[in-house]
């Protein structure tokens, strides 16, 4: 994550320290993948109590920026600030394979530089990828825009709607189970994830998400 | 004193573990089994004497920790 | 606690597993009899695992220097220049036994330990791979254990966050009650910051860092002791379980401290935990140590010394420290949430002396305990002569055959495996499992890529096992040099029965013999391994049948560019040829076991120099920019290696192969070793130099379209192939 | 009938779970708690009308399949 943050921004992303709890000056919080606190309990339920949380809920709830992936989905939804949870995979092993994701929309800092409906492939790999919400939830997500993504083709973790990433209200939390930023390279197989950190920086380094 | 916490996934949500025991037992010929749920329990030392007061902080970690009230039930039992 | 404190005597040290004669050395050294803790300490010392008794002698001859190696066999791990002032550090070890009693624990804790060789030099783990043997798919109990080993290797890694990209495995029947599970660990480390175990310095501090000690695995003596307790063995789990999250902040706190100066020598405790940690860091230092367990982080309370002193509790170091830096170091592991414990000092005494609660519980002299450890020349039978296989018939046309070969249990996709490990975590992997005859990972920072691939075929080494030996050295070279890398050096695993048995100790040393043999010619020496005797499995009357031998090599190579790595895949619109010399072995070939179920013949010849040859010039054309993709030749001979290109390149081929004298099956699946597929956009000039070169080379046909062609005009598709391909795994499984 | 399998580490095996949560609970402010043991729980709905029955094949579900025994115990309770 790092390095497709510094690829595509050409800056050094500041590294946070879990019992941190300032933030200082940001654009954007990443939460990244990673099996925090081992994952013992729940995928993200330790981490999201973690004291740097406390000052990344008040960040979002300013506006602030915030993408979790993978393991940073799971805090983001564990930690309530995105919709819905991550239960096992249907087929209850790890998937570590390709699959294709398909844009919802196009209008957030996120996907801007894709156009919706475009499919991309993204590597996954997650044990608790499987999104879950009653139906009330999904309705309301559905219909007020908040997926993100979607698996297109096979869903292969048995996630609700072929969910794999959803927003938050504001549309400016966002978080998802596969991995964009390790295909940033064609030397690691391609450049499909590109557009998600081209677009961020875009947006903050001038200025266009104001 | 020693409690232990219960927790399930709420009816209606699927439960993947769940349904793998399930289908391994038919497999192994239990065939008489039904649904199965599964779900975790945590036992914990409670350095507390009085079984309201275990109880009472037990229900709090539940809430706080140990349960993800968005897809999860428990239940907090003192057991002695 | 001291029902376990049995009067040791000559019938204890038996159960212990020490013979008649290493209790009378004992009892030399000594100059007395021994305490129960002492008796503990020299018996795993002294066990096989820690001496190496049988295998020394052997292991001695292998060729362990190159201009490129910094440290050979000896520490912790080896060690390899890969220039810009960076080293690979690199080993692979087993977890043969433990996998066998709880398939999870036992393949997780194997990649934990592994990690610890690694990282204890310093080197951060930059990619795992794992070397798998498993029972006829056939067994009952091979399915629980594939699914186990499968999950453990996943779990582990994939938590620690370090990239699986490799591997192998094979099934077959001397396994059912003994499977194999190496795993390898590779890490990458700064030139002037590697750490070694030599202690030094007396009056220097002794830490232990890591998790607390339980009574974890211990040694499998104690189960005599056990008789003592009713409920002793349920107190003693000798399956022990890991905790990868720990093992991450342990990587993370001790990279940390390597950054400074603190750190005069550090070792991980692996097998024999805190004793052999701490005799053989004193040992290697010639220096005393003085251990006070009372200070021993413990997780369960009454543990006795002896307990604490063999415990193999997981995720635990010990280090020897700078005084002066020993609060900044504890700040550290604050930090990361770790136990640190000063728990003694080093001494000018040459004697390791254990304390625990104001008694002295062991008090013995470094140096006879090493120089005196008993070493074997055992007894070798020479191999039985293999009958000649004479000429064998083709009962079921070319057609059948490729597709039972590309779905056998040994050839199939391993996709179902490797889909269960994070192979990208980290996003430095560059050629992923399936897509190259090695993995390869990119170094951070700069350009250069590590390749990185685990060899072995162990049914040439049961027929021939000095051939076997090395024609598993040679493959895992031909692995490295077909992704376009130049091979600097292996780790090992060696894999084999009952050492005291003539003909399973001929095995070893005729195996060794043939890698020392392969290991010389290529260039390629050993720089670390590891030995695990004693793997049989007991058949249904009670007789013990070997495992097949299986010298696992885990060969590393360094590309000085890692964009110019190739795959498999074939390219469409382009041409294939063959390199090296096709004569149709069929002795010991997959074709033959699987098509007539015969194992039997010579495996086929291996001709050292020509692989030289040809691995060289494959690797100057592929660096030179003339090759698409590549893959050697090895299980299943030409056809199915054609068959795996295009199904990973979703590219079929016209096959237009003139008749050669060879009969048909021979030459499609014999096995004729020293061969190479290449993918090339010009055919002529690669040929033309391959014939300067002095290498036999032909073209096999043009790549278009989505099936085989044969000769014959059949065509068989890619989509017919990946049926087969994906079957095997599934269909044993997800039942 | 509906059967109840808890299922946890036996003792002196290493908890890294419960260790764990011990740790996050300790972080939260619940500073009483002791030991944490962290174990799973199955419940089953079997076809069977005769609670000693029910009993006994939950726990040869137990034996074969719910326990992996060389390193877990495990009880069984009729719930209903
Ligand atoms: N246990 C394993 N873990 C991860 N990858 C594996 C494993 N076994 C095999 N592979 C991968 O599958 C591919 C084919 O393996 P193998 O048939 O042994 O190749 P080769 O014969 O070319 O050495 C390689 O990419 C290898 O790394
Ligand atoms: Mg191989």
């Amino acid at each position: 994550m790092a390095i497709a943050l510094r690829n595509a921004s050409g800056r050094e992303p500041v590294m946070l320290w879990h019992r941190q709890d300032t933030l200082p000056e940001l654009d954007l919080v990443v939460l990244p993948g990673g099996f925090s606190h081992g994952d013992y309990l729940r995928s993200g339920a330790m981490a999201a109590h973690a004291p740097i949380m406390g000052p990344v809920r008040d960040f979002a709830a300013r506006g602030g920026y915030v993408l979790g992936v993978c393991n940073g989905f799971q805090i983001l939804t564990e930690a309530q600030l995105l919709p819905g949870a991550l239960l096992r995979n249907a087929g209850m092993r790890f998937l570590s394979q390709d699959c294709r994701l398909r844009v919802e929309r196009n209008d957030t800092v996120f996907t801007r530089n894709w156009q919706a409906g475009d499919v991309f492939r993204a590597p996954m790999a997650h044990g608790d990828g499987n999104y879950a919400a009653d139906a009330d939830t999904l309705d309301r997500i559905e219909g007020e825009g908040q997926v993100a993504f979607r698996y297109e083709g096979e869903n292969h973790n048995g996630s609700a709607r072929a969910i794999a990433g959803v927003f938050s209200a504001n549309l400016r939390v966002c978080g998802l189970m596969p991995h964009p930023e390790d295909l940033v390279d064609p030397l690691m197989g391609g450049t499909d994830g590109k557009p998600l950190f081209d677009g961020l920086v875009e947006s903050f380094v001038q200025g266009a998400a104001q | 004193m020693k409690v232990r916490v219960t927790v399930m996934l709420k009816d209606g949500v699927l439960d993947p573990p769940g349904k793998a025991i399930g289908h391994a037992l038919h497999t192994l010929g239990f065939a008489n089994v039904g649904e199965v749920r599964a779900g975790r329990v945590i036992e914990l030392e409670l350095d507390e004497t009085d079984a309201a007061r275990a109880r009472a902080q037990a229900d709090e970690m539940g809430r706080q920790l140990l349960a993800n009230l968005v897809i999860e039930s428990f239940e907090t039992e003192v057991l002695a | 606690m001291s029902t376990q404190h049995r009067t040791v005597d000559q019938a204890l040290a038996r159960e212990f597993g020490l013979t008649a004669d290493e209790y009378g050395t004992l009892l030399t050294i000594m100059g007395r009899t021994p305490s129960f803790t002492e008796l503990g300490i020299f018996s795993v010392m002294w066990s096989e695992h820690c001496s190496y008794k049988s295998s020394r002698v052997w292991l001695k001859t292998l060729p362990t220097t190159a201009p490129w190696v910094i440290h050979g066999p000896g520490e912790n791990a080896g060690v390899v220049d890969i220039g810009q002032g960076l080293a690979a550090i690199f080993k692979m070890e087993s977890h043969n036994h433990p996998s066998f009693i709880e398939p999870y624990q036992g393949a997780a804790t194997g990649v934990g330990g592994i990690l610890r060789d690694v990282f204890t030099m310093g080197a951060r783990p930059v990619a795992n791979l794992n070397a798998l043997r498993f029972g006829s798919p056939e067994n009952p109990n091979t399915r629980r254990i594939v699914d186990g080993v499968v999950r453990g290797v996943g779990g582990y890694g994939n938590c620690v966050g370090v990239p699986t990209v490799g591997g192998e495995i094979n099934f077959h029947s001397s396994y059912d009650g003994n499977p194999l599970v190496n795993a390898m660990t590779v890490g990458v480390a700064r030139q002037d910051r590697i750490f070694l175990s030599a202690a030094a310095g007396v009056g220097n501090p002794v830490v232990y860092v890591g998790s607390k000690t339980g009574r974890d695995g211990i040694h499998g003596a104690t189960m005599a002791s056990a008789e003592f307790d009713e409920d002793a063995q349920a107190k003693r789990p000798t399956v022990q379980v890991g905790d990868p999250f720990v093992e991450k902040l342990l990587i993370e706190a001790c990279l940390e401290l390597m950054a400074t100066d603190a750190i005069v020598a550090i070792q991980d405790m692996g097998a024999a935990g805190l004793t052999s940690s701490s005799v053989e860091m004193a040992g290697k230092g010639g220096v005393g140590i003085d251990l006070d367990l009372d200070s021993v982080p413990q997780r369960e309370r009454g543990m006795t010394a002896y307990e604490m002193m063999l415990s193999e509790s997981q995720e635990r170091m010990l280090i020897v420290i700078r005084p002066d830096r020993t609060e900044q170091a504890r700040a550290i592991f604050d930090k990361w949430e770790l136990d640190f414990a000063v728990i003694g000092h080093l001494t000018d005494t040459g004697r390791i002396v254990v304390r625990h609660q104001g008694r002295v519980e062991a008090d013995i002299p470094l140096a006879p305990l090493a120089d005196e450890a008993p070493l074997y020349r055992r007894p070798t039978a020479p191999r039985p002569a293999l009958a000649p296989l004479g000429p064998v018939h083709d009962p079921v046309g070319i057609e059948q055959a490729l597709v039972t070969l590309i779905g056998c249990p040994d050839v199939a996709s391993r996709a179902w495996v490797w889909n269960q490990y994070d192979s990208t975590v980290g996003g430095l992997t560059v050629r992923r499992p399936g897509a190259a005859d090695a993995a390869v990972v990119k170094v951070e920072n700069t350009e250069l890529g590590l390749a990185l691939t685990t060899d072995c075929t162990p049914r040439y080494v049961a027929a021939d096992a000095r051939l076997g030996g090395a024609q598993a050295v040679v493959e895992a070279w031909r692995n490295l040099t077909a992704v376009g890398a130049r091979p600097l050096a292996i780790t090992d695993n060696l894999n084999f029965g009952n050492p005291e048995k003539p003909d399973v100790m001929g095995q070893f040393a005729d195996a060794i013999t043939g890698m020392g043999e392969a290991c010389r010619a290529l260039d390629f020496p050993v720089v670390s391994g590891n030995v695990s005797l004693y793997n049989e499995t007991r058949a249904p009357d009670g007789s013990t049948v070997s495992i097949l031998p299986t010298p696992a090599i885990g060969g590393l190579g360094v590309l000085e560019n890692a964009a110019q790595a190739i795959g498999i895949g074939l390219r469409p619109d382009q041409f294939l040829v063959l390199l090296g010399k096709t004569e149709g072995a069929l002795g010991q070939s997959l074709w033959l076991r699987e098509i007539h179920g015969r194992e039997e013949g010579a495996p086929p010849p291996l001709d050292l120099a020509a692989e030289r040859r040809n691995g060289d010039f494959v690797r100057a054309e592929i660096l030179g920019g003339s090759v698409s993709a590549c893959h050697d030749l090895s299980d299943g001979g030409l056809l199915v290696g054609i068959a795996e290109m295009a199904m990973a390149g979703g590219v079929g081929i016209r096959l237009d192969v003139p008749q050669s004298g060879i009969s048909p099956h021979a030459y499609w699946f014999g096995e004729d070793q020293g061969r190479y597929l290449l993918c090339v956009p010009d055919p002529d000039g690669v040929i033309e130099r391959a014939r300067r070169a002095g290498i036999e080379a032909r073209l096999l046909g043009e790549t278009g379209g989505d099936g085989l062609t044969l000769p014959s005009g059949a065509t068989i598709s890619l989509a017919r192939l990946r049926t087969a391909h994906h079957a095997f795994f599934p269909a044993l499984m997800d039942r």
